[in-house]
């Protein structure tokens, strides 16, 4: 090869790998800046997407307000994304690149659990505070990672809310029967329902878990039918379970309570199933039905539901731009008490927050999780999300399924 | 003295049919036996059990007192058992040099890939394609491609050699050219099997004819016997041949 | 274990089969006949379940009726698709033609996302289901193992009867033999690939009743039509049926007795079993490298 | 190998190893990753390049490498134990498997081949017993600060690409290269000539093997949390032989290349077009089938025979 066409490709590579190493370093006056890795494209783009709605609705609020009270300044604040694309490669890039070159001072966790981990372990080595907004299971939480917290409760919390709910209202219900998703959050919370369902004395006539990309429910949906449950409990994403609850149409299959973790929850749950929603309970984190008294930037949960009406989106908010925008609002309320941006400082304040906020209280446990508390019970009544409890939000009874 | 090739009962069946029946056959070191019969008597059948591309049915195949019927194809080459396709199969994209140099580094153990890429070069100028050795194969012409074959069978340093129509396709001086080299190749020692339909090639190359009908063993024995034999003449080479033979065979007596 | 337990379980696999058969049917045509295998047939079912959704929730048009024209607008796109790149490389190795159709894909699926959005959406109807004693079995399915006839019977008779299913027979039989015999090979692979996107239009037409239509499906139906095709045996028209139903009633019986997660690992397992034991498939036929 | 391949893949070598002096700890990850993808794409090409058997089991042997690494690493073997692990699993799963898959040809064997990857996700998240199953394993936490990680982890990457690099050197020089390139032409023809096709496939799926296993292990122990999607990837499953194919397959340099150019393209359409990049990266490499079948290598060569 003539020596010139080997040199042209050398040079070209040299060239290539050097002109990433002089990547943008923006000076910009001092801002707090938060970074948001988000699942735009691939398996998780629907909840990535509430995920952007959140924190928009959330900066929007703060620098209409003039930015973050630091110290004796207020200082406007820059919110940097990129899509991970559902893939734990570019979330682990992406959690690298937000660091250590976007500089921020502060991270928001992706949408999945799992990718939640990959980017907590980044941030832990570099002492960057990590907010995740969708982590519920303690597996998240178990690496001991002292930068990483959580606004949603436990897993246990939902299950025992359940149970307790279920038990006063329809107390007939004997026969439980769980079917779960082989994935982190859907997993955890099967568990937690099947040990919540001991602990309370029901009979588990079954209990199953059912792969990542299943097509069908027929063959364990045939099978609960035979142990003829009271109550039918199904765990995972959306599209599982409007599968499933159709399926269950298909085969008659049926309980006086069926409860799909966090179907309800979802505007496209009621959507997708039409007549078929009636009546399916959840267990949830947060409904816009519940009013908290909160000293947020939203002011109280109206104020947050109205700025979302007021974008044009569908439908109410759910749990999830609830999460996101609170995760927001406890880095804000951080700061502020921390006084600098100084991040050990704003995870020592973060450590320890006590906060009423528009989502609820928020107060992160030794494992950074959020404190448990009694967590809405929702049911979908008339093509509606109603509450069930906690009591002073209830809207209505538990209905049978017809 | 031992025979170098022994055939034990052969059979293999494909389905309902016999490709094959019972064949029973010994060549010694050295000979050149033609195997002749009409298309579909089981030719190349009996040559792909002989190098263990097909598993036979029934009976053994003892090459140089070894029962080898179960060999693979590859362990055939490498004991010495070479042989050529019907329709040629080079490596397309590889020139002949390359070509060649793949008989001589497997089959043909050389000690690495230069050596054998040395003797390859050797055989190719034997074989008369010196010039072409750096073309691809895939575009050599029909007897070019037959000398290929040729050349890269030799690299393999066969014992036993099968040629399966090697001169199918050429005009006749490309025969005689092809001849002359398989009676070099002879002159080496190299036990020959000819797989052939030209009767020409055949009686001059030939020290001993099987006749091949229907999967069985109907004649062995000297060209002289095996063209007068009635049922040989009834089932492959015709009355006007065997007649025509006769006559030439009295003249060379009586000259 | 009471019978009827087992029927119904029998019968849920056999109608999942026929799910499994639409699905799979386009693809092995393509495969079959061009030797291509289609990363697109996915997202074409995918699409065609959009379409079928949007015509629901905007005009009301039923699925049933919706999949014609749905699988039209899919064939043209198809023949389209084919004659403009695909047939351009349809000689080249396996690696070149599934790296194509693996690109297009990728289009396909950031343009779905960017006009559609990943929520899941369904056309909201319950067509009920049938009832005999303690055997349940839905309509929906009970239609698509009708569709999965018709597909087969349709292409069973076109292939045999018409000029143009000569012609794909030959083509699939000897691609030099048949050009050699006046058939213009292109054409054939055009109208052969539209064929493929028509199965898929029509059967993501009827699957916006069965599935939540999202994107992130995509790659589950492309998972199943490659283990229908292998099971099935490609180059015969009953083989997508064949193998459909066989990796249905595996499933089925295997989610019974060894629980859900097994059935997926049955399904491949199958599969596997089947590529070393008899790589043609069930029905397949000898000789289709 | 000619000199201007050995300079080339020299400059290229050098290149990665001095990002961290060049650039910060992102820049670093980025050479990390295209040394974590030249040796998977090195690792390809054993099989799918030189004896021309388009395997898709790539994530089948990253995945299992992971997970024998993890499994190892908790059980409390230091780090090089547990790479060295997963290069072992992976390289007997090759034997294992390849006796399986190997007697496939063509779309069967690709087919086959993408099949592996699913059986072994399904398996890692059946067996939660020992995987963790759909929850995931958390692998130990290694200390350290960002940027010494960040440099381990790179140097340990390049040294597997290195060693992938080395080995392709050898065999294409010897006489298992020749065998495998008379099996990608005509395997028939192969066997004839005495060349044990089955042994020489073997081996070559387990050299495709260990280099896969032995980066999965590494790349567990630098995210410290797996989990069978993301392990048995299907995507980098397709995107590795692509990356090959990118650069020029059964070459020497076609791989590096390749990997290198994917990833880098990767990175620059990506942050520049947020919702688009799928759509880019698709358009991309249609137009690779079209303007470059021979790939990179293949338009370098077809410069000089002009």
């Amino acid at each position: 090869m003539s020596i010139s066409l080997w040199f042209q490709r050398a040079s070209v590579l040299t060239a290539l790998v050097i002109a990433f190493a002089a990547a943008p370093a923006q000076a910009t006056a001092e801002t707090l800046r938060i970074g948001a890795p988000l699942a735009l494209t691939g398996g998780l783009a629907d909840e990535g997407r509430k995920q952007q709605v959140a924190y928009d609705m959330w900066l929007r609020r703060v620098n209409a307000a003039g930015g973050v009270q630091v110290g004796d300044r207020k200082l406007k604040v820059e919110l940097i994304t990129y899509d991970y694309q559902t893939n734990e490669q570019r979330a682990s890039q992406i959690a690298e690149k937000l660091i250590t070159q976007d500089r921020v001072d502060v991270l928001t966790a992706p949408f999945g659990s799992g990718h939640t981990k990959v980017v907590a372990g980044v941030a832990e080595r570099y002492g960057v505070p990590v907010v995740a907004s969708v982590a519920s299971s303690e597996s998240v939480f178990n690496q001991g990672y002292r930068y990483l917290f959580g606004t949603l409760a436990p897993n246990a919390g939902l299950t025992d809310a359940l149970v307790a709910v279920v038990k006063a209202q329809l107390p007939g219900v004997r026969r439980v029967a769980v079917l779960g998703r082989e994935d982190v959050f859907p997993k955890s919370i099967a568990a937690s329902m099947t040990d919540a369902a001991k602990r309370a004395g029901l009979e588990l006539v079954y209990d199953a878990l059912y792969p990542v990309n299943t097509m069908d429910f027929s063959s364990p949906l045939s099978k609960m039918r035979a142990a003829k449950p009271d109550w039918i409990f199904v765990s995972g994403y959306t599209k599982d379970l409007v599968l499933a609850r159709k399926q269950m149409a298909d085969l008659g299959v049926s309980a006086p309570v069926i409860t799909m973790i966090t179907g309800p929850a979802y505007r496209e749950f009621a959507e997708s199933l039409g007549p078929l929603a009636e009546n399916v309970t959840s267990a949830t984190w947060w409904a816009p039905a519940l009013t908290f008294r909160s000293d947020d930037v939203f002011g109280s949960t109206q104020g947050f539901v109205q700025d979302f009406q007021a974008r044009k989106e569908k439908g109410e908010p759910d749990y999830v731009h609830a999460a996101a925008a609170a995760a927001l609002v406890a880095v804000q309320a951080a700061v502020t008490r921390a006084g600098s941006l100084d991040k050990a400082k704003v995870r020592a304040a973060l450590a320890s927050l006590k906060l009423d906020t528009f989502y609820g209280p928020i107060e992160f446990g030794a494992n950074g999780m959020n404190a448990a508390r009694s967590l809405p019970i929702v049911q979908i009544q008339g093509g509606k999300v109603v509450v069930l409890s906690p009591e002073p939000m209830r809207q209505g009874r538990l209905l049978p399924v017809r | 003295m031992t025979p170098l090739l022994e055939l034990r009962g052969l059979g293999k069946r494909f389905g309902g049919i016999d490709a094959v029946r019972d064949v029973s056959l010994s060549v010694a070191p050295g000979e050149v036996v033609g195997l002749i019969g009409p298309n579909g008597a089981g030719k190349t059948t009996l040559v792909n059990l002989i190098t263990g591309v097909h598993r036979a049915s029934r009976g053994a195949v003892i090459f140089d007192g070894q029962d080898v019927t179960r060999q693979w194809p590859h362990q055939a080459a490498r004991r010495g058992l070479a042989r050529t396709f019907q329709v040629v199969q080079p490596f397309p994209r590889m020139t002949a040099l390359e070509n060649v140099t793949a008989g001589a580094l497997f089959a043909g153990a050389a000690g690495s890939v230069a050596a054998a890429r040395r003797q390859a070069g050797a055989l190719l100028d034997r074989v008369g394609l010196g010039e072409e050795a750096h073309k691809p194969a895939a575009i050599l012409t029909l007897p070019s491609r037959k000398r290929l074959e040729l050349a890269k069978s030799l690299a393999m340093k066969p014992r036993l050699l099968l040629l399966d129509e090697v001169n199918a396709g050429l005009n006749s001086s490309e025969i005689d050219d092809a001849v002359a080299l398989i009676r070099s190749i002879a002159a080496e020692g190299v036990t020959l099997i000819l797989i052939e339909h030209l009767m020409k090639v055949v009686l001059s190359l030939a020290t001993r004819i099987v006749v091949l009908h229907q999967g069985a063993l109907i004649a062995d024995g000297t060209p002289a016997e095996v063209t007068a034999d009635p049922r040989v003449v009834e089932a492959y080479l015709g009355a006007k041949f065997a007649q025509r033979q006769a006559k030439a065979l009295v003249g060379v007596e009586r000259a | 274990m009471d019978a009827a337990l087992l029927v119904q379980v029998v019968l849920n696999g056999i109608l999942l089969g026929a799910l499994y058969a639409c699905i799979a049917a386009g693809f092995s045509l393509v495969w079959g006949v061009l030797n291509v295998i289609n990363m697109l047939h996915g997202s074409l079912i995918i699409l065609a379940g959009y379409l079928a959704c949007s015509l629901w929730t905007e005009w009301q048009v039923h699925p049933l009726a919706a999949m014609l024209p749905v699988g039209l607008l899919l064939f043209l796109a198809g023949t389209a698709l084919q004659v403009l790149l695909i047939n351009r490389v349809v000689d080249r190795p396996v690696l070149t033609t599934l790296t194509l159709t693996f690109g297009l894909d990728m289009v396909l699926y950031n343009a779905m996302n960017a006009a559609f959005e990943a929520t899941p959406r369904r056309v909201t109807l319950e067509l009920g289901r049938l009832t005999l004693g303690e055997v349940v079995l839905p309509w929906d399915r009970i239609v698509a193992m009708l569709l999965a006839l018709a597909l087969t019977g349709l292409l069973y008779g076109v292939l045999r009867a018409s000029r143009l299913g000569r012609a794909i027979v030959a083509v699939r039989m000897d691609r030099e033999a048949a050009s050699l015999m006046g058939i213009r090979v292109a054409r054939i692979y055009a109208l052969t690939f539209g064929l493929g996107a028509f199965m898929a239009g029509v059967c993501g037409a009827l699957l916006a009743v069965v599935y939540p239509i999202t994107t992130n499906a995509t790659g589950q139906l492309l998972g199943k039509a490659f283990i229908v095709c292998v099971v099935g045996g490609l180059g015969t028209v009953p083989g997508a049926l064949a193998g459909g139903l066989a990796l249905g009633v595996t499933e089925s019986l295997g989610g019974h007795f060894l629980g859900p997660q097994a059935a997926a690992l049955l399904g491949f397992g199958l599969m596997l079993v089947l590529l070393v034991v008899r790589p043609t498939g069930l029905l397949g036929r000898k000789g289709y490298e | 190998m000619s000199p201007s391949n050995a300079t080339a893949l020299l400059v290229w070598i050098l290149a990665l190893a001095a990002t961290p002096l060049l650039g910060d700890n992102y820049v670093v990850k980025i050479a990390t990753f295209v040394a974590f993808y030249a040796a998977l794409a090195l690792s390809w090409n054993f099989i799918g390049g030189m004896a021309g058997y388009p395997s898709f089991a790539t994530a089948a042997f990253v995945g299992l490498g992971s997970y024998a690494g993890a499994l190892v690493q908790n059980a409390g073997a230091p780090l090089a134990v547990g790479w060295l692990a997963g290069a072992l699993a992976s390289g007997l799963a090759a034997v294992a498997l390849g006796a399986v898959v190997l007697r496939l040809r063509g779309h069967y064997f690709a087919i086959g081949s993408i099949a592996l990857v699913e059986v072994l996700s399904l398996t890692a998240s059946w067996w939660s017993g020992l995987t963790g199953g759909g929850e995931g394993l958390n692998v130990a936490f290694l200390p350290g600060g960002p940027d010494t990680i960040a440099r381990v982890f790179l140097y340990v990457m390049l040294a597997i690409a290195i060693l992938a690099l080395g080995t392709t050197v050898v065999v294409m020089r010897g006489r298992l290269g020749f065998a495998l390139r008379c099996i990608s032409q005509n395997e028939d023809a192969a066997e004839m000539v005495g060349i044990p096709t089955t042994r020489c496939k073997i081996i070559a799926f387990v050299l495709s093997a260990i280099p896969c296993g032995a980066a999965g292990a590494a790349y567990a122990s630098w995210v410290a949390y797996i989990a069978p999607a993301d392990a048995f990837s299907i995507l980098l499953t397709v995107k590795v032989p692509v990356m090959v194919m990118l650069g020029g397959a059964g070459t020497l340099i076609g791989p590096v290349l390749g990997a290198t150019a994917l990833v880098l393209l990767e990175e620059t359409v990506w942050a520049r077009f947020l919702d688009l990049h799928q759509a880019i990266l698709g358009g991309v490499i249609v137009a690779l089938i079209f303007f470059l079948p021979g790939g990179l290598v293949g338009l370098a060569r077809r410069g000089r025979s002009t």
